[in-house]
């Protein structure tokens, strides 16, 4: 059993190259296509925001299994782990909208006199929307850094107290995640389109994310295990993340659609405006995200051996990530750049540069530990997992 | 055995053998004989008018009542002229009950009145009418009414009582005691021929007119000024400002339905013209007229004396003229008077007080004010009221003395209504002889020996000059229901001259007007066309001498100056605008319409100042006894003045039918004399609760822009002051706007225009057959109005700003209700209409909570016995029984236990309409349907149209800056707007 | 398959099959107590006076209840809602557990499930009952007319329809499927013949082949595959009956998935109601163990804490709306009239089940008891004020309005709990409220340790 | 003539084992009744997996297309009304009823599919071996050869599993 991975050169090549070619296209997007800074600040928030929910879903992965009592997952618990590890660095590229605020959000902006903006102004002002951003990502970075190292620290010494830890650690980290992640997401997405308010906003970001992580996860696991790492990993954990992704994406259209009935039913012009344009001005992309991020997923993973088919699962994982971005896409850009925007060279270039990145940091990461945690009391269940 | 008719001339023949009557209306009343007392007739062949026009089994208990025996319905076997089943005949006629009066059509359906629609030729009225008006229909059908002559309560033949009455009315006058003929005003020329040929018969007859509102000073006033007795013709729609001294002209004050169409002309704006009359009303209770006042100043009543001096000293010192130095005039009047006399000539100054002196400071002031000959004038002087107070004061005098020997009363209640009822009650028994000639029982025609029962105004024939030169006539709608005849008949009978009261108008009128004109060439014409039309008015120009001369003046000012500021409670007695004095307080509509401004029904209260109850420490509902007296629940009115009460008379009916009977509580006894008000009122709280039945329990619009308002120097500015907040979301909606290809019918509701009085509502509540539901369910939120007056108070507790506003079913074209019907039973009109489906709905209510104007209504109960489940009936009117039934409209579903109903926009007339423009190859014109809502308004305020015809006056309307549709904000796409309203707060020296 | 043993046993008491067998069926076999008579009769007893009371209100209308022009649903909606909430922890604890593999369902979604359907069967009769014409109810359904007219299939009431109807009909199945085999075993130990010919009927000849026991695990999986999303779309639908509406406090997009939570957090509620007592009166002690009742009482804080979040994230959007509507109807709702049903509802359903991550109180079946009371009342005034502070003062204030419930409507509600626990009570003496055999095939892997050692 | 064994074990384990052995010897096992499923037996005995899903989904996609299809037809071809402004194809509208039916048909389909070919339904007279086979004996039968050649194999095996109750039955045919 191998212990450790170690990042071979190949695989290093092949992620500087997926960066070098997001540069190349950047570089060429500029010239050819001359993005405004709008279009580049929206760009840089939609990867922020895409990157930082696969990182911090990692917590919520581990975080909601742990607290689930789950003893299937202990055996991949390092993969999340290691997602986790981006998130300082989303931190990092998330304080940097600070220069683009003008650009991505018209609340930002001095002497506005419009009524409801300046009644929601208690709420959506500069400092106190990056005073929130350092609240988030210190919770999320102090707690998700406390169950990384309370696995490690396991990993030493097989005393129950970690296991127990673990659990009170979850906990709280679940608790400011419920309350976090819809707040994030008002502040950051809702909070573009400034008069549209919904209130099931914050968990329906919750679940593109939940998609966004397990598609992620398993992709991570289909690499590692073509590099012949994770041997212990059988058909079942793989059904179980199959599982995860099927359930997930059909749980992600209840609530787009939750949200979209009761506003295309009320006909109420403060919500509907928000899907006007969307549906005028994007409408393929629209109907797009849905077929891709539901209806793919739901028609390709229905049967069960599709589920416990690793290949099938990481080409249908890697659709509905595409599909996710572009659900961001779609969340971030009607109210930024408007009706004219396309995706070109710019958008991918920038998402390569940030894939390019991200998957350096996480593999880079998951070089540190040992890939399988020791003394876990319910590794062996994992182990020993059938249905 | 069956007896069948062979051809319409034996029908014709039989009818004529049956009555000597002329027809007035061809085939109505063959149907009607059923309810002649079998005089000539034989049984046979009553039976075969029955069968013969088919009446339904509503009849059928009519006939029942009537000792008929009960008949089967058969359809027409012969059609009537005229009558077309389905087809509603229209006549023009008149209302009037006492003071009250209106020119109205009657709209029958196979011979039954169901419905008073105004009659647009009247210049006087213009076609308006007020919720009395429109209920009084209703009363026809009230099974209260007297249905027989009566002697001492036992029935007895016509021939029997007039045999008795002329017998007994020859013994009186050959023994030279008095008679006392007692009616109310009469206008009716025709009627004052029949009394003066009474009166030259029986000359110991004196005739007395009382009435329970007495305008005398005004009368007297008038004849002290002028040399001319009577009420001037008031011109709202002249004046430029109007200061009224708590007369309520648009509520009671006279001719409110008149008054209202003036104000609202003057107030009407458009883009064209952006200027409108000032309207300042001074008064203790807030009253219908200072709710649409622009500026109003809650005073005492006891003040409002000295503050007419004050302006009219004001008023002299602008004219230049000898002023009274004693005054000190407050801030308020200087102002006043300064407005006042920047609009000299174009001013007017009323005052509600019955106190001589006070109207005589008036005339003065208008009269100073060069008001003379143009808001004011006396070519057209107003008629209604004549009663003079001291009349009464001297009959009861003469009653209490013995003087009186035989008393014949006519139109009056007295022992209810006049201040001194007790007493006079008591004089009444001494009498030895009393003939009621009333159409109901009432308090005093109970205390009569004998009754001689008129009919019902919808079944006489009458005439009336209710402003000079302004002729009316009123026809009958259906032949007398039970064995009534009219008053005039009784007496012409009584003098043994021919009863037939129709020949005398023809004859009077053939003598008297017919000359008045040249347009018809001989008399049959021109009485037949002015029967159709309902109304003759003369051009007659007469110029009359408006020269002040009145010299004691000083003498009152010394007087006013010298009298003491009252510091007790006063208390205002005024009429409601629903029940008036009383005389319709059996009309369950009535009783169930809503005050305009407390919104409270069935119940008559105390309304106490928020100051006064705070102080006292009383809440709405809490119950007190006035003057150790009476005991009343109290309401705490915004608005009312601080130290004042007030009450509504015309509650607390003892002998009335079972819908007004002790509804509320009688006042008159507070009365110690027949002033304004009554000073130094003791309150004492009891303790006790009690229930008010209140339509609308919160006031404020909570800041929300419901009623949407501007002052007229903005709106100067800017048309759309006050509708800035338009929520334009062109590009907002995710689907499209749903297309009417021919009509999309539409209305527009001029906030402006709009005084909140409520015909309205009983407009739609007699055409549309919306049911009663009692005091108790309105406690409990369950009434079912269709439309509905919002009324708001803004501002200030003490003097708060108000605003009405009619809400409808708003016809939306993206309609919250429609969508969450389970059963799709209620859907939406290719013409934009949002319509019920009554037998398909199920009763969810899911549509009601989720309209968000509350307007649709829940059959809770079985309201009108349209439901199949016995012993069941919520009916506390005596809606349901048969003879009320009759009301029914024809054409609108009686809506059954347990399903919901709204304004349909009158869909029945709408269809009428369309088809009348089909039969005729042509479009409908614009104006040619009319809501019942719209028919109804005094004010014009409400406009019906197709919003596809562009050049209708309804898109003239809607396309104005200041129309906006209710809560656009949640896109409803509403088919009915509203205009906002503007008021004229500007005061340019105060 | 492994178990860690960590892990508290599920099954407690040294069983074999032959005493899980005997002990789960002694209360079908034995004679009913002094208690369950009482009991009964206090139940059915309740059952007549609502029966009288529907038939009063069917009698003479609507109107005998507090409603009014403003306020057309109160308590029959808050009661429907209520009682379908509690419908949902049935199906969530058989599908949704046994998706997640979460082994404590087994013993108890026998009687979870059974509860759902009574709960559903209460929830029914409310929109029939509160129409104005209940007998012309049969409106609803899509039958062909002479009208030639539909349904409006745009209705959320008819959605309701369908997903109720669906949704009785689904978990009924997945619950008899479940029963075969149980009654199976009933049937195979019933003395009376007549009993035996019954149970033998109700059983569908049942044998225990390998065969049919493959295709009942993968029915039951399938089923519950189904029963999963189905559970969330009844009360989302249920929610849509609100949010679809323009009304203030209805219309709210959090509705779907929040109806869904609370409603398994109320159903975990009733669930442990029920089951605190049952496993005490039938001495079930060894199969809901105290660490059932701890592993309900995590759902119940986990659901618990999602509704709180969707009810402070209603508050917080309603401010952050800048809708002057949206902004009167919640601070209506936490300082108007009805300020007390607010704070009955914060207190009950946020406040108190906090008190849960506490371990000790988690175990302590008599606070779990009271909380559960609790929780019931708490979700309850949810849907109260949901309803009635939102109908009473919407957006035109002249119709606003005050509601208040009469002896008829308490009555029908009075009369459904009444059914709801007839039928418990007479099903619990008719079919196991355990099911045995899955109970049986987990004894082996989750009995308790001693259990074990005793084995080997 | 028809030949079989019957036997039960008191613990799964035993049969499990004993299933096991016997297939391997390639007897017949004609079936195991057993109290509750147990875990792994379906392999051992060689079922293939059970084709009830494939009926879920197809009668799930008839109640689909079934709702989705009268929604839109009645509100589009057979009486199309004006509802609250709404388009007469409401999408978003018929999602709920036909996700309903969805569900409603599949899971008919389901159970239909279940108790038909498992031959088991109100009134279904299977025979019932021993009345323990529903408490807590596994009971397996094994079909045997008509010549007797595998019995005492058989028996073997049973016994080595500490089988009870070792009866041969033959039944003519």
């Amino acid at each position: 059993m191998e212990d450790k991975y170690t990042l071979k050169r190949k695989t290093q090549y092949g992620i500087l190259s997926i960066a070098g070619v997001g540069i190349l296209l950047l570089i060429l997007g500029y010239f050819i296509e001359s993005p405004n800074r709008q279009e580049l600040w929206a760009n840089v928030l939609i990867n922020n925001l895409y990157f930082l929910f696969i990182a911090l879903f990692g917590g919520v992965f581990l975080a909601l299994h742990k607290i689930a009592y789950a003893g299937w997952y202990t055996a991949l618990k390092r993969i999340p782990e290691a997602l986790t590890k981006f998130l300082p660095i989303s931190a990092v590229l998330m304080f940097l909208i600070y220069f683009g605020m003008h650009d991505l959000y018209h609340w930002s902006h001095e002497g506005l006199h419009d009524p409801i903006l300046e009644g929601k102004a208690a709420y959506l002002n500069v400092p106190f929307f990056f005073a929130r951003m350092a609240f988030y990502f210190l919770g999320w970075i102090g707690l998700t850094y406390l169950l990384r190292k309370n696995t490690l620290d396991q990993d030493l010494n097989p005393d129950l107290k970690y296991h127990k830890r673990g659990k009170i650690l979850a906990a709280l980290f679940m608790v400011f995640f419920a309350i976090t992640s819809s707040t994030m997401s008002w502040d950051w997405i809702m909070s573009i389109d400034a008069h549209w308010f919904s209130t099931l906003f914050g968990w329906f970001i919750f679940i593109g994310m939940f998609v966004c992580g397990i598609a992620t996860i398993i992709l991570l696991i289909a690499f590692l295990k073509a590099q012949g790492y994770l041997e212990y990993i059988n058909k079942e954990h793989i059904h179980d993340m199959g599982k995860y992704l099927f359930a997930f994406s059909i749980f992600w259209m209840y609530l787009w659609f939750s949200q979209y009935l009761l506003i295309w039913y009320s006909h109420i012009p403060e919500e509907t405006a928000y899907f006007a344009p969307r549906l005028k001005d994007h409408t393929v992309l629209f109907f797009t995200v849905l077929i891709i991020n539901f209806l793919f997923p739901f028609l390709a993973l229905m049967t069960r051996d599709s589920k416990r088919n690793l290949k099938w699962l990481s080409f249908v994982a890697i659709i509905v990530l595409i599909g996710h971005w572009l659900n961001i896409y779609m969340l971030v850009i009607p109210g930024t750049i408007g009706n004219e925007a396309q995706i070109g060279l710019v958008e991918i270039g920038f998402a390569a540069l940030y894939l390019g990145g991200f998957l350096y940091v996480v593999l880079a990461s998951l070089t540190k530990t040992p890939l399988l945690v020791k003394n876990d009391p319910l590794l062996k269940e994992s182990f020993h997992y059938e249905t | 055995m069956k007896k069948y008719w062979k051809s319409l001339t034996e029908l014709k023949n039989k009818e004529n053998s049956i009555s000597d009557q002329p027809m007035p209306k061809g085939n109505l009343e063959q149907i009607l004989d059923i309810f002649d007392k079998n005089e000539n007739g034989s049984k046979s062949n009553r039976r075969d008018f029955l069968k013969l026009c088919g009446y339904s089994l509503a009849i059928s208990t009519v006939v029942a009542s009537c000792e008929n025996s009960v008949q089967k319905a058969i359809p027409y076997l012969i059609k009537p002229e005229e009558i077309t089943p389905g087809k509603a005949n229209y006549y023009a006629s008149s209302f009037a009950k006492g003071s009250d009066f209106c020119s109205i059509l009657i709209k029958t359906r196979v011979g039954r009145p169901i419905k008073i629609e105004g009659n647009d030729l009247s210049t006087v009225t213009n076609g308006g009418t007020s919720s009395r008006v429109q209920a009084s229909v209703l009363d026809l059908y009230d099974t209260s009414r007297y249905k027989n002559p009566l002697k001492e309560n036992e029935k007895l033949l016509w021939e029997e009582l007039d045999e008795f009455v002329r017998k007994e009315l020859n013994r009186l006058k050959n023994a030279n005691e008095e008679v006392v003929l007692l009616t109310s005003s009469v206008y009716s020329p025709s009627t004052i021929s029949v009394i003066q040929k009474f009166i030259a018969q029986y000359p110991n007859v004196k005739w007395v007119q009382y009435d329970s509102q007495s305008y005398s000073a005004l009368i007297q006033a008038s004849k002290m000024c002028f040399g001319k007795a009577g009420i001037a013709d008031y011109r709202f729609d002249y004046a430029d400002i109007i200061v009224s001294f708590d007369a309520d002209f648009l509520g009671t004050w006279l001719m409110p339905v008149e008054y209202i169409r003036q104000y609202a002309k003057k107030r009407k704006l458009s883009d064209g013209n952006t200027s409108m009359s000032q309207h300042i009303q001074l008064e203790s209770r807030l009253s219908l007229t200072g709710s649409n006042a622009d500026k109003r100043i809650p005073v005492k009543p006891s003040e409002q004396r000295l503050l007419l001096a004050q302006l009219y000293n004001e008023i002299l010192k602008l004219a230049g003229k000898d002023t009274y130095t004693v005054l000190n005039t407050s801030g308020d009047m200087q102002g006043i008077a300064k407005d006042l006399w920047s609009h000299k000539g174009k001013s007017l100054v009323v005052s509600g007080s019955n106190d001589v002196n006070v109207q005589l400071i008036v005339n003065a002031i208008n009269y100073e004010l060069e008001n003379y000959g143009s808001t004011l004038r006396f070519e057209k002087q107003l008629q209604t009221s004549k009663a003079i107070e001291s009349d009464m004061k001297n009959l009861l005098e003469d009653m209490k003395a013995g003087k009186v020997k035989a008393l014949l009363a006519y139109g009056v209640n007295p022992v209810f209504d006049y201040y001194k009822g007790d007493e006079f009650a008591l004089a009444l028994k001494k009498i030895g002889f009393t003939i009621a000639l009333d159409e109901v029982p009432n308090e005093t025609t109970s205390l009569m020996k004998f009754v001689a029962p008129d009919n019902h105004y919808l079944e006489s024939w009458n005439d009336f000059e209710p402003k000079a030169n302004r002729y009316s006539l009123m026809q009958p709608g259906i032949r007398p229901l039970f064995n009534t005849r009219q008053f005039q008949s009784s007496l012409l009978s009584w003098i043994g001259e021919d009863p037939d009261y129709l020949k005398f108008i023809k004859a009077y009128w053939e003598k008297n007007f017919y000359p008045m004109q040249n347009t018809y060439p001989n008399f049959v014409t021109y009485w037949n066309n002015t029967l159709q039309q309902g109304v003759f008015e003369p051009n007659l120009k007469s110029v009359s001498d408006t020269k002040f001369n009145y010299g004691g003046i000083n003498n009152i000012l010394d007087e006013l100056a010298k009298q003491p500021k009252s510091k007790g409670i006063e208390l205002q007695v005024y009429e409601s605008i629903a029940i008036g004095d009383g005389k319709m307080a059996n009309n369950p509509w009535l009783q169930e319409m809503p005050d305009p401004i407390s919104k409270i029904c069935w119940d008559n209260y105390l309304c106490i100042s928020p100051k006064l109850a705070s102080e006292l420490m009383m809440e709405t509902g809490d119950v007190v006894e006035v003057n150790s007296k009476v005991k009343l629940p109290v309401y705490v009115l915004p608005g009312q003045a601080y130290n004042t009460v007030a009450v509504a008379k015309g509650y607390g009916r003892q002998v009335c039918g079972i819908v007004g009977k002790n509804v509320g509580v009688n006042v008159n006894s507070l009365h110690n004399s027949s002033v304004d008000f009554i000073d130094n009122v003791n309150l004492i709280k009891t303790g006790e609760k009690y229930d008010l039945a209140m339509t609308q329990t919160h006031h404020s619009m909570e800041g929300r822009a419901i009623v949407r308002e501007a002052d007229l120097e903005e709106y100067k500015k800017n048309p759309a002051a006050g509708n800035e907040s338009h929520h334009a979301y062109e590009n907002a909606s995710i689907y499209e706007k749903p297309k009417f290809p021919n009509h999309h019918w539409g209305l527009v509701v001029d906030l402006n225009s709009c005084v909140g009085c409520g015909a309205c509502s009983i407009a739609c509540q007699a055409e549309n057959n919306v049911p009663v539901v009692g005091k108790k369910e309105v406690i409990r939120a369950h009434e079912m109005s269709w439309i509905r007056i919002d009324r708001y108070f803004s501002g200030d507790e003490f003097n708060p700003d108000v605003s009405f506003q009619p809400v409808m079913c708003q016809h939306c074209d993206n309609a919250p209700c429609e969508n969450v019907c389970p059963v799709a039973a209620t859907s939406h009109s290719s013409e934009g209409l949002n319509q019920m489906a009554y037998n398909r709905c199920i009763g969810t209510r899911y549509c009601g909570n989720n309209c968000p104007y509350k307007v649709r209504r829940f059959n809770w109960f079985d309201f009108t016995k349209a439901d199949s489940i016995p012993n069941n009936l919520h009916d506390v009117a005596e809606m349901t029984i048969d003879l009320k039934r009759m009301v029914l409209n024809p054409d609108v579903t009686v809506r059954a236990k347990g399903v919901i109903e709204k304004c349909s926009l009158c869909v029945q007339r709408i269809q009428e309409g369309k088809l009348n423009a089909k039969i005729k190859g042509r479009k409908v014109k614009d104006g040619e349907i009319k809501t019942a809502c719209e028919q109804a308004c005094p004010s014009g305020a409400i406009i019906f149209g197709d919003l596809n015809d562009k050049e209708s006056k309804l898109v003239k309307e809607t396309s104005s800056k200041r129309n906006y549709h209710l809560l656009e904000e949640i896109h409803t796409l509403p088919s009915v707007s509203y205009l906002t309203k503007i008021r004229n707060k500007k005061m340019n020296h105060s | 398959m492994y178990v860690s043993p960590i892990r508290e046993p599920l099954v407690t008491g040294n069983k074999t099959y032959k005493k899980i067998t005997d002990e789960i069926s002694a209360p079908i076999e034995g004679k009913p107590g002094k208690a369950w008579y009482a009991g009964i009769t206090l139940t059915v007893s309740a059952l007549l006076f609502g029966l009288a009371m529907m038939g009063y209100t069917i009698w003479n209308g609507i109107g005998t209840w507090g409603l009014n022009k403003t306020i057309g649903w109160g308590w029959g909606i808050t009661n429907f809602v209520w009682w379908v909430g509690i419908g949902h922890a049935g199906t969530f604890i058989s599908a949704i557990l046994l998706l997640f593999r979460q082994k404590w369902r087994t013993s108890i979604n026998r009687s979870a499930e059974a509860m759902t359907l009574f709960a559903v069967m209460c929830a029914g009769l409310f929109p029939l009952i509160h129409m104005g014409r209940p007998l012309l109810g049969f409106f609803v359904f899509p039958y062909p007319n002479t009208r030639g007219l539909w349904v409006n299939f745009n209705s959320p009431l008819l959605w309701d329809v369908f997903a109720i109807s669906t949704y009785f009909t689904v978990s009924l199945l997945f619950w008899y499927v479940g029963l075969i085999p149980d009654i199976g075993t009933i049937r195979d130990r019933i003395k009376s013949k007549f009993k035996k010919w019954i149970y033998g009927l109700l059983s569908f000849g049942w044998t225990g082949s390998a065969k049919h026991w493959q295709r009942h695990e993968s029915i039951s999986l399938i089923l519950a595959g189904l029963a999963a999303p189905l559970v969330l779309s009844v009360h989302s639908i249920v929610s849509t009956d609100f949010a679809t509406s323009v009304i203030p406090g209805w219309h709210t997009t959090i509705f779907p998935p929040y109806f869904v939570a609370g409603a398994i957090f109320s159903g975990f509620a009733m669930v442990l109601t029920l089951l605190i007592i049952t496993r005490k009166v039938l001495n079930l002690e060894n199969y809901i163990t105290v660490g059932h009742i701890e592993s309900m009482n995590k759902i119940i804080i986990a659901t618990g804490s999602i509704v709180g979040i969707a009810y402070i994230t209603e508050l917080f959007i309603a401010w952050y709306s800048g809708v002057e509507y949206e902004q009167y109807a919640f601070l209506n709702r936490a300082t108007g009239p009805y300020w007390w049903a607010y704070w009955i509802m914060m207190t009950c359903n946020v406040i108190s089940p906090q008190l849960l991550w506490i371990k000790k109180l988690r175990r302590n079946l008599v606070f779990t008891f009271i909380l559960s009371i609790f929780i019931n009342i708490g979700m309850w005034f949810e849907r109260f004020v949901i309803i009635v502070t939102s109908l009473h003062r919407d957006y035109l204030p002249s119709s606003w309005s005050m509601y208040e419930p009469t002896i008829v409507e308490v009555g029908i509600f009075i009369g459904t709990l009444g059914l709801f626990f007839t039928c418990f009570l007479l099903f619990i003496r008719v079919f196991p409220v355990i099911a045995i055999a899955e109970v049986k095939s987990v004894l082996k892997s989750s009995g308790d340790k001693k259990d074990k050692s005793e084995k080997h | 003539m028809r030949r079989y064994i019957s036997a039960y074990f008191e613990n799964e384990e035993n049969l499990l084992r004993a299933a096991k052995d016997l297939k391997e010897k390639q007897v017949s096992i004609q079936d195991v009744l057993t109290p509750f499923p147990i875990h792994g037996l379906d392999s051992i005995l060689g079922f293939k997996r059970s084709n009830i899903p494939t009926v879920g989904f197809i009668s799930g996609a008839i109640g689909c297309i079934l709702a989705f299809g009268f929604q839109a037809w009645a509100f589009i071809v057979d009486y199309p009304l004006f509802i609250g402004g709404k388009p007469h194809f409401a999408i978003p509208s018929f999602i709920p009823i036909t996700f309903e039916l969805t569900v409603l048909f599949a899971s008919f389909g389901m159970v239909f599919a279940f108790l038909i070919r498992s031959k088991l339904g109100p009134g279904a007279n299977n025979p019932i071996h021993d009345e323990r086979i529903t408490d807590d004996r596994f009971m397996i039968i094994i079909d045997l050869d008509e010549g007797g050649n595998q019995d005492e194999m058989v028996k073997e095996i049973l016994a080595k599993e500490e089988a009870q109750e070792i009866k041969v039955k033959e039944i003519e045919k």
